[in-house]
């Protein structure tokens, strides 16, 4: 059991999806895993399978027809699970809060764990999300294990 | 400042679409403006990279004829005008019924102001 | 009896560990051709070990009851295959298991596991006449289908048949499912089928799937170095020099298509053993 | 052997009583209790034979006739009946293949030797006559007795006039008479009688619908048949004038001919009979007459294709392997199986129609036995002998099973199975175990498939093409299967009643595929290598045989896989506990539209739709006409070139 | 025979953005097709006309984070019209000079892309390497990475220092440099040949009846690139459109890899010319009247129409993006293409859903 534990911070397998984004996050989220960042040092994969995936990253606001796939995609993952919203726009709908085909962040339509800011977000910020994201799944799977 | 428009009426509208067609020119695009009771609509087309605006009004319920019979492309840009302004089009290749962007439930025409006094006064308040 | 039941043990303890170490040197050598630092080389260990952990979904029974039968027939070649049994016993298993995980795939009505399962079998179709013709090789070479015999052998099998093991490369590249033939499963992501087969697979079920395939390596590898059995080592780097070819051809190409993956087996690979085997026989019969 | 004739006696007329009284009795459970009874008896009849071992048997006079006269006679009169059919059906060819066999019969009969022909011994009972008379009147059995119900429900599903149901009975359990009169038969003239009559109760079986389609497809089988009988006729003839009335003693002709192979005219005689077999198999380019036998009822098929018929083709091919072993003869036979194996499995995958497939995949593995026998060493010969057990069980099981599907959803499309492991887990079961059977291991045809490979390790251009169809058939089948276990997450089994006819037949003949693949060691040792044993004798054999018994020196064990397969079967009840596993839906990309069926996806315009699955059929490469065409031709130049090396 | 019906996106690992085709397939091959987009629809249009028209310009840089640039620049370019705005020399040249670097790090974001789409992980890994150091560039010179706002009404925000223009050409010197390592396996490998040549075909004909643009149009044989017109500084700096006449994916992805070659040297050569002078003149006032502007962002040709009343609210504001005007053709190229093909001509187009839907 321990050595699950252990592993489960070790191997983050993300599922990564656009929301209602600029693009911005998102071409931050993919440049994370090209070499100058190279997120496969922490074991991170981008599996693009949410039936694979610990870590939903979702940039972007969220409109009223990707509220049914954040939604359905969510459901899909395995326990535990958690949720990085990446950008601004994903935290709180940033600058297309008030559109009127945008719900607002993600926090809209599933619990989100991580917040990350920036407009776009750091591929700095966006590790360092990931990263607290593994401290908030060990806390979960603490909080199971004593359930 | 006026963007140069050749007026025309919405019947003539695909024969001269057809002869910009017909002498290689690009559709670019279709603006949809809303004028009062009217919707304008700003045709815009590329001759040897010079535009060229065919423009036609109409009343809000009346449908205007679609131009995908001469310009495949023009499908997209006008379930776009129908979906956001409300705009009728007769005799779309594929019609996705005000679909395309929206969700079933939300608010129709949401780019359209007018017959939306109280959406309006809303934002004044905010 | 005994003896036999030892070595299966051992097979089965070890050639995990094994395979799951080549697993993550794979990954990190990958890397490094990238220009990236890549994962620990543990990082395939902390894989599975977390998929363990994780909550199990599977669409029904049969879809679990074929994925264990993937790994179970495999060990079981793997078993036969370090026992020195047949070699187109061995294969004809292997296509059992390979078997198998397509069953797998098809137990779920999900397109990108059907289409998977599909392209697997395409591939069966592909590589198995090339891995049967290698042991009508080695049974013309030697008079004997058998592994142990290899080991009797003064000659290393390469010399004889260095074509029969570029064919095998070419099959390695499709089992180890590396670029151009990453086809059924996406071993690497980003892919038109999402992740084919496995696509319906997760937790500890999937952790089973990728077990399977580190066992699978083994073999494969091992069947790669049943071409130098005197001395064994020189046999064993054989394997590991194919497996490191092996990454570099991924990281060379491009993905190709089913249709490209059939010709180019059913014509090349096919064709290279024919013509090797060719020369053995009339080497035979104007030696006899 | 006093208990011997007698049990060949049974073995043939019991049928003929059977059959007479199912037509003449008219009543449902009157045909329920015959077939049911014959079963039984000729069940123990075989095993009885099996337990006697091998004799001769020479019957005696009938009504003061010589036995020789009175199968002459029929033999005409059964040709009379043909040319009558021909004629009314307006069908040339047959007309013209009938009449040359009647010129052919007179040269034998009046024409050669006459009465100077001297008597041999009519049957003789030996090791692969017990083999063929087990499999005929076990498995046969078991087809009658789903025969019963199915085409009561046939019947009730194509309403006629007035029922043909006892006419179908009477065909289906005749047909076991003639098989075994065939199987048993030493006098190569009683043996083409025999053969006569089964090709007329394929026709009448295969027309049994009455169609147009299904006349026309009975015309093709009976027509492509009469060249084989005209070839077996001619083959008789040639024997007859160059080698003499003792040859027509298949026992004589194998025993003069063991060690070098037979030469000049006898060669050419024994070419005629191979052609005859490989028609009777369906063997290319013959595959139409086969195919088109699919529109029959499906008790038909699943007679024609596992204990009947075309094992008539394959027996006649390996009982004769001996006589031209070491003859280029036996090369050709065995690249024209070959060919005919990769071809058929390549046609299998283009097709949907279950029946189809299934057809497809007997010519298939026909070929395979016949390349055995062709390669025509020890080890080959019992490879094709365990094919043709084993194939024989397989088949029969997965076409019953075919047929019983079809009438509980109503088609036997492959497309239509889809999910069949919920709606018919019984049936689904049963296929997944049938298609198993069919070529993975352990099961005995994959033991046979792969002594076939190590034999045809001898003759490289026979292995080349064995090795590509090999892999070529885990494709059709795979694709085929793997419709069936197609289910939605967390779907529950439907509860499937089964009738009892069906229970006992499907049921039988899945014990049989498992068990005697379990047992295949004992089966191999007391069968198959006695019946090789008989005419070879060359060094090394018994080593040979011993790999495939025991797999000791293959380190091949049937039974240690076969526990794997259990134990993975009791392991996934552990690992999937349906209380502790989610059920999500399937991933469409994330566009589930939240229904219960896991598949619905939102689609263009906020609508839904629907996943839809097929098969790959490769429609545009594998164009069924244009390969036929192509491979047809293959087929008439191996044909001919298997007549040429003979002459040659 | 069976046929196969799967949607494809709008989550598709081979799909950087949502974007939903339901996909009908015979074996492999795709025989039916129905698009949906909507799922990075915002609304942007609207909210534009509740905003100030200064505003607008960071609500327009996030139509696309891509190619921010030159939202941007196109919307400036429309008000300073209105109002009746000249700018500055300077600025001219370093819009073109942004603009340039902004394009190729998008078609370097793109053919990594690309190459990830038919599944040549090295390859995207390579050109993504080499973007990052544009990458540098922009964040060196604007403060940020991906979304610039270097771009203000009456010319450029943050003005060049002498030390910046040095980086600025080493750091293209050295691009151009690696791409010369990097391009010739996107060009000549034989893998990539295989799956990209032939693949997508899309005529002369067809890129006019589907209303094609940019860099699709290039490749299919029609010499159309807005920079001809002239527009910022490129009248003085020259241009000529690069055109291949294949009309497939490799000819597209040819038309890409010289476009980065050609926007290394207008980049390097604005910067060269670059006159003295400021970067930005005040503004004050309102727009009035109507225009609309056209400009070649990376996926080919924007088109703003902008209508102001003279308040400091915009009456209307009309953006018609290069992916907008792509997507059509995906509908000739897709049927008869193999699955495997899918990624690769939906990628051809280079998609920009988020500038497509606003």
């Amino acid at each position: 059991m321990e050595l699950i534990n252990k592993s489960r911070v070790k191997s983050p397998w993300l599922l990564h999806y656009d929301g209602s984004s600029c693009n911005g996050c998102d071409i931050e989220v993919l440049a994370c895993l090209t070499p100058i960042y190279d997120v496969e040092r922490f074991g991170i994969i981008n599996t693009g399978n949410p039936k694979h995936a610990d870590i939903l990253l979702i940039t972007g606001g969220v409109n009223k027809k990707a509220a049914r796939v954040v939604k359905n995609l969510y459901e899909q993952m395995p326990e535990p699970k958690v949720v990085v919203a990446v950008g601004v726009c994903a935290c709180s709908g940033g600058v297309f809060h008030d559109c009127y085909n945008i719900l607002g962040g993600i926090d809209r339509v599933i619990p989100v764990d991580v917040y990350v800011p920036g407009c776009a977000a750091r591929p700095e910020a966006i590790i360092d999300g990931v990263v607290r994201a593994l401290q908030v799944l060990a806390a979960k799977t603490d909080k199971e294990a004593v359930v | 400042m006026k963007v140069d428009t050749i007026k025309t009426s919405p019947e003539a509208i695909v024969a001269s679409a057809q002869k910009y067609f017909d002498d290689g020119c690009r559709l670019v695009a279709a603006t949809c403006v809303e004028e009062g009771e009217e919707l304008r609509v700003i045709y815009s087309f590329d001759r040897e990279l010079s535009l060229e605006n065919l423009e036609i009004s109409t009343p809000r319920e009346k449908a205007i004829p679609s131009l995908t019979g001469v310009y495949a492309c023009a499908f997209l840009i006008e379930n776009e005008m129908k979906e956001l302004f409300g705009l009728e089009i007769d005799g779309l290749s594929l019609d996705l019924g005000g679909r395309m962007y929206l969700v079933d439930g939300a608010e129709p025409a949401p780019m359209a102001d007018h017959n939306k006094p109280k959406a309006k006064e809303d934002e004044k308040i905010g | 009896m005994v003896k036999a039941l030892m070595v299966v043990l051992l097979v089965v303890i070890m050639a995990p560990l094994l395979g799951g170490l080549l697993t993550g040197i794979d990954r990190v050598l990958t890397a490094r051709m990238q220009g990236r630092v890549g994962p620990p080389v543990l990082q395939p260990f902390y894989d599975v070990l977390k998929l363990l952990g994780k909550e199990a979904l599977a669409a029904n029974r049969r879809q679990v009851a074929w994925a264990l039968g993937y790994l179970v027939l495999i060990i079981a070649s793997l078993a036969l295959f370090c026992l020195g049994g047949d070699l187109l016993i061995i294969v004809f298993t292997m296509a059992f298991a390979a078997g198998s995980f397509v069953l797998g795939g098809f137990s779920v009505r999900s397109p990108y596991s059907h289409i998977g399962s599909q392209r697997e079998l395409l591939q069966m179709l592909a590589y198995e006449p090339v891995l049967i013709l290698l042991a009508l090789g080695v049974y013309l070479q030697t008079g004997s289908f058998m592994v142990k015999d290899l080991f009797h052998q003064s000659q290393p099998l390469l010399a004889s048949m260095p074509l029969v093991f570029i064919a095998l490369l070419i099959v390695l590249t499709i089992k180890i499912r590396k670029s151009p033939f990453d086809l059924a499963t996406s071993h690497h992501g980003h892919q038109e089928l999402v992740k084919g087969i496995t696509t319906e697979y997760s937790g500890p079920y999937l952790a089973l799937i990728e077990v399977t395939h580190w066992y699978e390596l083994v073999l494969l590898l091992g069947l790669a170095a049943m071409f130098w059995t005197h001395p064994l080592g020189a046999g064993i780097l054989l394997a590991l020099a194919a497996f490191f070819i092996e990454m570099v051809i991924d990281n060379i190409c491009a993905r190709l298509t089913w249709n490209w993956m059939i010709k180019f087996t059913w014509t090349g690979g096919i064709i290279l053993c024919l013509i090797n085997l060719g020369v053995i026989w009339v080497l035979r019969a104007g030696g006899v | 052997m006093i208990t011997g004739k007698y049990l060949v006696a049974v073995s043939i007329w019991l049928p003929v009583a059977a059959a007479l009284l199912c037509w003449l009795g008219q009543s449902y459970s009157l045909r329920n209790i015959v077939s049911y009874l014959t079963g039984i008896i000729l069940a123990v009849c075989a095993l009885g034979l099996f337990l006697s071992g091998p004799f001769d048997y020479q019957p005696g006079e009938i009504w003061g006739l010589s036995w020789n006269t009175a199968i002459s006679a029929a033999d005409f009169a059964l040709l009379a009946l043909i040319l009558y059919i021909g004629w009314r059906q307006r069908h040339k060819l047959i007309i013209i293949l009938a009449a040359i066999q009647a010129l052919l019969l007179i040269c034998f009969d009046f024409g050669l030797g006459g009465s100077e022909i001297e008597p041999v011994p009519a049957f003789a009972v030996d090791h692969l006559a017990i083999i063929m008379a087990l499999i005929i009147n076990i498995v046969g059995s078991l087809i009658c007795i789903y025969g019963v119900k199915y085409i009561a429900e046939h019947e009730e599903q194509h309403p006629v006039a007035k029922s043909r149901q006892p006419r179908f009975m009477f065909w289906l359990i005749i047909f076991l008479g003639a098989m075994n009169g065939l199987v048993f038969a030493n006098n190569l003239y009683w043996m083409y009688f025999f053969w006569e009559v089964t090709t007329f109760c394929s026709f009448q079986l295969i027309g049994h619908d009455q169609s147009d389609e299904a006349i026309g497809n009975a015309c093709r089988a009976l027509w492509m048949n009469s060249l084989g009988g005209a070839a077996f006729a001619l083959g008789l003839v040639i024997l007859l004038r160059y080698g003499g009335g003792d040859y027509l003693s298949m026992q004589y002709l194998l025993s003069h001919h063991t060690a070098a192979g037979a030469t000049g005219a006898i060669l050419l005689a024994v070419s005629m009979l191979v052609l005859a077999g490989m028609t009777k198999s369906a063997q290319l380019p013959f595959q139409s007459w086969l195919l088109g036998a699919m529109v029959a009822p499906t008790p038909v098929s699943a007679l024609l294709h596992s204990s009947t018929m075309v094992k008539a083709g394959v027996y006649l091919i390996l009982r004769l392997a001996p006589v031209y072993a070491g003859t280029y003869l036996s090369s050709m036979t065995a690249i024209a199986g070959a060919f005919t194996f990769l071809a058929a499995s390549v046609l299998a995958i283009s097709q949907s129609n279950a029946k189809r497939v299934l057809a497809y995949s007997t010519v298939a593995n026909l070929g395979l036995i016949i390349a055995c026998a062709g390669i025509n060493t020890p080890t080959a010969i019992s490879a094709a002998i365990v094919l043709i057990i084993f194939h024989a069980v397989s088949k029969g099981l997965l076409f019953l099973c075919t047929g019983y599907v079809e009438h509980e959803i109503g088609s036997r499309d492959i497309e239509a199975m889809e999910g069949l492991a919920d709606r018919l887990p019984a049936a689904a079961t049963i296929f997944t175990i049938g298609i198993i059977s069919m070529f993975l291991p352990p099961f005995g045809m994959l033991v046979g498939k792969w002594a076939a490979i190590e034999s045809a390790a001898q003759l490289p251009l026979a292995a080349f093409l064995l090795v590509l169809a090999s892999a070529v058939t885990a494709l059709f089948w795979l694709k085929w299967l793997g419709r069936m276990l197609e289910g939605r997450p967390g779907a529950i089994a439907q509860r499937e009643i089964m009738d009892s006819h069906y229970i006992a037949s499907l049921g039988g003949l899945t014990a049989a595929a498992v068990l005697l693949s379990i047992f295949i060691g004992p089966v191999v040792n007391s069968m198959v290598t006695p019946a090789v044993t008989q005419y070879y004798f060359s060094p090394g054999l018994e080593a040979n045989l011993e790999t495939i018994a025991a797999g000791s020196g293959g380190l091949f064990s049937v039974w240690p896989l076969f526990i794997l397969l259990a134990l993975i079967a009791v392991a996934a009840g552990f690992l999937y506990q349906p209380r502790k596993v989610k059920n999500p839906p399937v991933y469409l990309c994330g566009e589930n539209a939240g229904l219960p069926e896991s598949t619905v996806f939102m689609t263009t315009g906020e609508n839904m739709g629907e996943v839809k699955l097929s098969n790959y059929y490769f429609t545009g490469f594998l164009n069924e006409a244009r390969w036929s065409r192509v491979v047809n031709r293959v087929g008439l130049i191996m044909i001919l070139l298997l007549l040429g090396v003979t002459l040659w | 025979m069976g046929r196969i019906t799967a949607p494809f996106g709008p989550q598709h690992p081979v799909l950087p953005e949502p974007l939903h085709l339901n996909i009908t397939y015979e074996d492999e091959k795709v025989v039916g097709l129905s698009p949906a987009i909507g799922y990075v629809h915002r609304g942007l249009e609207k909210t534009a006309e509740k905003k100030e028209y200064p505003e607008n310009v960071f609500l327009v840089e996030r139509v696309c984070g891509i190619c921010s640039f030159m939202h941007a620049m196109t919307y400036c370019m429309g008000i300073e019209e209105l109002m009746g705005i000249e700018i500055p020399p300077r600025a001219q040249y370093l819009r073109v000079f942004y603009s340039e670097i902004s394009r190729l790090h998008s078609h370097l974001l793109w053919l990594g892309l690309f190459a990830d789409a038919f599944g040549f992980e090295n390859l995207f890994m390579q050109y993504w390497a080499a973007r990052e150091k544009i990458l540098d560039l922009m964040e060196l010179t604007g403060g940020q990475r991906v979304i610039l706002s270097s771009c203000a009404i009456g010319g450029i925000r943050r003005d060049l220092n002498a030390e910046q223009i040095d980086t600025a050409q080493g750091v293209l010197m050295q691009t151009e440099e690696e791409l010369k390592r990097i391009n010739p396996v996107m060009l000549n490998a034989y893998t990539v040949k295989q799956r990209t040549v032939g693949k997508g075909m899309l005529s002369r004909e067809d890129a006019l009846l589907y209303g094609a643009v940019g860099p699709m149009l290039r490749a299919s044989g029609v010499a159309q690139d807005l920079r001809q017109t002239g527009y910022a500084a490129y009248r003085e700096l020259g241009f000529a459109p690069v055109v291949e006449t294949d009309g497939d994916s490799y000819a597209r992805a040819l038309v890409r890899v010289r476009e980065t070659c050609q926007s290394i040297e207008l980049a390097r050569k604005a910067l060269e010319r670059l006159p003295e002078g400021e970067a930005a003149v005040k503004v004050k006032g309102n727009p009035d009247g109507e225009t609309m502007q056209r400009v070649e962002q990376p996926r080919g040709e924007l088109l703003y129409y902008i209508k102001g009343n003279g308040s400091k609210n915009l009456e209307r504001l009309r953006i018609r993006t290069p992916t907008f005007a792509n997507i059509p053709s995906l509908l000739k190229m897709l049927p008869g293409c193999e699955m495997a093909d899918v990624p690769v001509i939906v990628l051809s187009i280079d998609p920009c859903i988020s500038c497509t839907e606003r």
